[in-house]
């Protein structure tokens, strides 16, 4: 195994299903002459030509044609620049994309992925800052991933490529520099499988994205009070893994649900209701969720700081299932 | 508005007699097809919501008798004529709009989301301004896969006030894209006079923001259309990028099958119907240079007929969908593959 | 009190507030020249002239004007035609009016209306036929109401257009021609509060719009089978009003939560995953969640049926929460 | 791109030589503001991105110079030049900027959400093209309270690209709305050259597309934006409708502090500076024509200096919000009155 970082690991993704397939193309703003803010597209202009290109500031045009291109056997790899943008999309996304092989009867395959970095980081306050799986969790027709390491940042990659239908790849800014190992040779992330990142017997707690490694250091220090945090990192947003957590929360009996998204309407809440209704009676507590306060995401560092989900209210939320005090 | 008119070279005079009739054809089989669909709409054969392309006829067919199978179109809320002159079967359209199983979407789209991929029709859309930039990723297709396959997007006069259409021609001219952007202008988007929502003294006048070629043709011709959409459709085809066509006619229906349309008069309909209608001033025109027999046209409107006629008995026979048939289709995998996915 | 239309009652709002004040006013696609589809602006122009104008079919600007308006000192109501459409409009509603008071620190009042006629109707089909308040939850700074009937229509409505924060009003198209008692003179249905429709001892059973009714028909006939439900309509949908949900699951100690959109992500994941956290030890039962199973909406009547939530599954929902046999 | 010029009347001839030495304190203060911003970033006294106007100032100042205090802007992203020039103070922006409580956003915003709804600059704007129908609102809300309120909306030449600007620009039109689009083609998007990304060989030409006037100006002579913007928005008061006013300059700074700038040479943003200087220009048409004399000059310049320490000072000893503070302000109405919309 190597060590690489999120962003070479999606860049590997790229380049392995550029070379194998002709029709892999990206597009985005500002990708081709910066090669990415974090270096994720680096390189990709000098061996793919114009497979790499950069467009106008047209959101509704780069997801509109994303559906267009995968319509008529090309696979599309869209750009989003910053996950905030999709709302300018919506429309592509919600009523075009996601629609479009149900009520056409079947009639295309959909392959095309939509990169959509999203998460808080540096300060970049409202607009710039949020993690908006939420926005798509009511709409079927869509697979939503999150990798959460190197690893399975190129491997989600590389099977959404290659999936035959709509994937949004929610990949989040604090990652990109970090690094850690990743497999010699091919290997595909499966969609719809969650893993578990760390085994434990007292409380499940579901996780995806960034808060994953926050959810590992808190479960770290737990252990040390004896308490053992069993950790599912969810990979695939939508549909999500449902039996994997089941399985989980009937050993550990509880579950706490932890994504930097604000909680009010966040994919905290179908996971939660879902959990309670499948295993109601394995449940010794409630499923609680941790996440960002139901706020826009504000500038300075000390009201970021607050409204963001932090460590410590991953940790109040396991002892408060596990009924101790904090 | 008045418009200057740009003179195409007439590739029409040089279609075989043939061709000339299967343009004939292919506006008096929609012209049938719609006419049929508003009775049985009326007679509540059709479910949903219908909008029909009734005098619009010679803009499909004269753009369309240019592409190829493998070329791409996309269409709106009003696209049963754009099926058809595409090449779209009308008995499985037909069926679709009464929601059978062997309609083109199994029942799932109607007459809002009619579609044939198979020969290129990427669909009708129940979203104004939705096509725009499908066609756009239709041309970039073209482009990666270095085929010479044109993309041609229809779309209203209300249409042309969306975001997407500005989003769309801007992408695709930058990139010089191989699609053409058709204009239909039937004065009216559901209520609204065109002019009364539309900034432009013409809609071809926006291609100059794009640096395309941008004209206006007598929608109501399809020898103009045809001529027009020749040269422009060719022009892409070989790489000289997107232009916009405007099509000038008149929604001789309702907006939709049912509308009141308080907001225009009879007579200013009847006028239209009378002086405008493609299909007559086309067969005017071919039997002014004797090039077709009014027993060639009774023949092609008995064909029409019957096809339709035939069509209309292939939908009310078949099946309607089973219940759980409505699961299917949301995915490229199976519930068995996947049961997550499909809960 | 007087018995009037949906459509009529929405009228007479539209009609006191902007005669009370001629900030007041509305606009949107085709809505002069026809009066809306159901006559809910009939008689407007005549009295109010320019205050009522038709619009482009230009989504964004119709919702990102009405941001403009309302921060330059207008009252103004925008008209969606559609409520699929706000997916158009996405960004403005998610990143700009949502988001404005708060990333500005409230410097400016937002007192804006976006009314959006929702729901399944007539064969519409995928892209005409959504409930999409799913797709707003997870965002905070918007107010979501949806009235149930004439009298909380026009009570709802009046309080929207008052409200000095951005309201989006979601009115379903069955809704329209239905009558209903509506009171004489000028009154509110305030903003956040949920109303009890019937009161009743066994099970709570939250929903709103229009299947308020399809509940109440539910709740007669089982009444019959001595079965006692409480129902709950929401009006507020966001932010909803948990206290009374709370109160009324700690008497009946279980719930089930009935709306039209699709389940997953809908909003009755909220509300369940909230009745868990907060009433954990009250329920007997989980809540469970009625809805449209998750796939858009389909053409065909058959398949509209089997994918569109019926009565007959809030029936099978009460049954299951009670450990009946249905 | 080459343009065809268009003669404004020259009202600049008839400021007193006060309102003409205040377009040049404009443009000091901005600059001032700006490059003490850039090395308070680079020092780490101010998080998030920022994004510099410099070498755009004499925009912001010629078209401000034209507005009452009553009249509305929209910004962008680049958004300090706009609020200075509206009349924000350059103290509240800082501290703003530095995230304290005193700022003009309670450090909610930062510097892409600056604002100062109070002289009627209704905030910077983090995404591109979130604008352009913000100012429309303006406009209507004009109309409806029949004022002779005026709004301009700035946004850049990449901005010309979302469909927002076409809506925008559509109804704005067909209203006859009391709205200015000013244009800042500074050449850039980001990395992406306009040439790229903007189809039209002038976003000026986009006008023809809403019916509308287009012009395009240069936009390092103030004088040349102040007696375009002047008739334009004089003509947009008495409501003879929106314009669109295209004015060239040149980015001089990176897209944002810190931007590599690798699309681009040292040579090419030098060769701007020296030539196209705003500033520079603008004083030595003041001095060529005996407007101003070197003292004159020293004392604005000094002024601004310690205005911007001033405003440093105040934004460094200014507190940080309370975390709590984070709690407030997403609704008009407090925690007590409504526990549950504000949990
Ligand atoms: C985005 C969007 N807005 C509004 C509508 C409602 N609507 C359906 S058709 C139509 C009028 C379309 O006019 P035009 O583009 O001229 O096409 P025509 O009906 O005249 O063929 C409207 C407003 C819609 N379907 N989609
Ligand atoms: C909708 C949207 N897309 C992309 C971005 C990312 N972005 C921020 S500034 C910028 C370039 C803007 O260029 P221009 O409009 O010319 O303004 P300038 O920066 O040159 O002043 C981009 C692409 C954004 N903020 N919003
Ligand atoms: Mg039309
Ligand atoms: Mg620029």
């Amino acid at each position: 195994m190597r060590t690489i970082s999120f962003s070479q690991a999606t860049l590997e993704a790229m380049q392995e299903e550029m070379r194998r397939d002709p029709t892999v193309f990206v597009y985005g703003e500002d990708i081709v002459r910066q090669g990415g803010i974090f270096g994720q597209f680096k390189g990709l202009p000098e061996e793919f030509g114009d497979r790499i290109r950069d467009v106008p500031i047209s959101e509704t045009a780069i997801v509109g044609a994303a559906l267009g291109a995968a319509l008529t056997g090309t696979r599309p790899v869209a750009d989003m620049h910053f996950a905030d943008f999709i709302g300018v999309a919506f429309d592509e996304i919600a009523n075009q994309i996601a629609k479009n092989r149900y009520m056409f009867g079947g009639q295309a395959n959909i392959p095309l992925v939509i990169r959509a970095p999203d998460g808080i980081s540096k300060q970049a306050a409202a607009q710039h800052s949020q993690s908006v799986e939420g926005w798509v969790q009511n709409i079927p027709g869509l697979i939503v991933v999150a990798p959460s390491s190197p690893a399975t940042a190129k491997g989600l990659l590389k099977s959404a490529i290659r999936q035959n239908d709509p994937v949004i790849f929610f990949e989040h800014k604090v990652l990109y520099p970090q690094k850690g190992p990743v497999p010699d040779g091919e290997y595909f992330t499966p969609i719809g499988k969650a893993e578990i990142r760390k085994p434990g017997t007292d409380v499940t707690l579901v996780t995806y994205s960034i808060m994953v490694q926050k959810s590992e250091e808190v479960a770290m220090e737990l252990e040390k009070e004896g308490i053992s945090v069993e950790i599912i990192d969810l990979l695939t947003l939508k549909p999500f893994d449902t039996a994997t957590i089941l399985e989980s929360v009937k050993k550990t009996h509880r579950c706490v649900v932890a994504h930097e998204a604000v909680v009010s309407g966040g994919l905290g809440a179908e996971i939660a209701a879902r959990i309670q209704e499948k295993a109601f009676f394995h449940l010794d507590a409630p499923v609680l969720r941790v996440g960002a306060k139901d706020r826009p995401i504000p500038f300075s560092p000390v009201l970021e700081n607050y409204i963001a989900a932090q460590k410590d209210d991953i940790r109040k939320a396991i002892y408060a299932v596990l009924y101790r005090e904090g | 508005m008045p418009y200057q008119k740009k003179e195409f070279p007439n590739r029409f005079t040089a279609l075989q007699k043939d061709a000339m009739h299967n343009l004939l054809r292919t506006m008096i089989r929609i012209r049938t097809f719609e006419s049929r669909v508003e009775e049985l709409f009326l007679n509540k054969k059709i479910p949903g919501f219908v909008h029909l392309y009734i005098g619009e006829e010679a803009i499909a067919t004269g753009v369309m008798a240019n592409l190829r199978k493998d070329d791409w179109i996309t269409s709106t809320h009003r696209g049963h004529g754009h099926a058809i002159a595409k090449g779209a079967q009308t008995d499985r359209m037909m069926a679709e709009l009464f929601g059978r199983k062997t309609g083109y979407c199994k029942g799932k789209g109607g007459s809002m989301h009619i579609a044939d991929f198979s020969v290129g029709m990427l669909g009708a859309n129940g979203v104004v301004g939705g096509g725009f930039n499908i066609a756009v990723g239709a041309g970039i297709s073209s482009l990666i896969k270095k085929t010479d396959q044109v993309a041609v997007c229809f779309f209203g006069d209300g249409a042309s006030n969306r975001g997407t259409f500005h989003e769309a021609l801007n992408l695709a001219a930058v990139w010089k894209l191989p699609v053409l952007f058709v204009n239909e202008n039937n004065q009216y988007a559901s209520t609204t006079p065109t002019s009364f929502a539309t900034s432009a003294e013409r809609i071809a006048d926006r291609a100059k923001g794009y640096g395309i070629e941008g004209y206006t043709v007598d929608g109501n011709n399809v020898i103009e259309v045809y001529n027009a959409a020749s040269a422009l459709i060719e022009a892409a085809r070989k790489g000289k990028g997107p232009a916009l066509l405007e099509c000038l006619t008149y929604r001789i229906k309702g907006h939709y099958v049912g509308d009141p349309e308080k907001y225009r008069t009879k007579e200013e309909v009847q006028k239209h119907f009378v002086e405008n209608n493609p299909i007559t001033r086309y067969i005017n025109y071919l039997k002014d240079k004797n090039l077709i027999t009014d027993a060639e046209i009774d023949a092609i409107q008995a064909e029409a007929s019957s096809e339709i006629a035939a069509a209309e008995r292939f939908a009310e026979e078949s099946p309607f969908p089973e219940p759980e048939d409505a699961l299917d289709d949301l995915f490229s995998f199976s519930p068995q593959e996947f049961p997550e996915a499909v809960r």
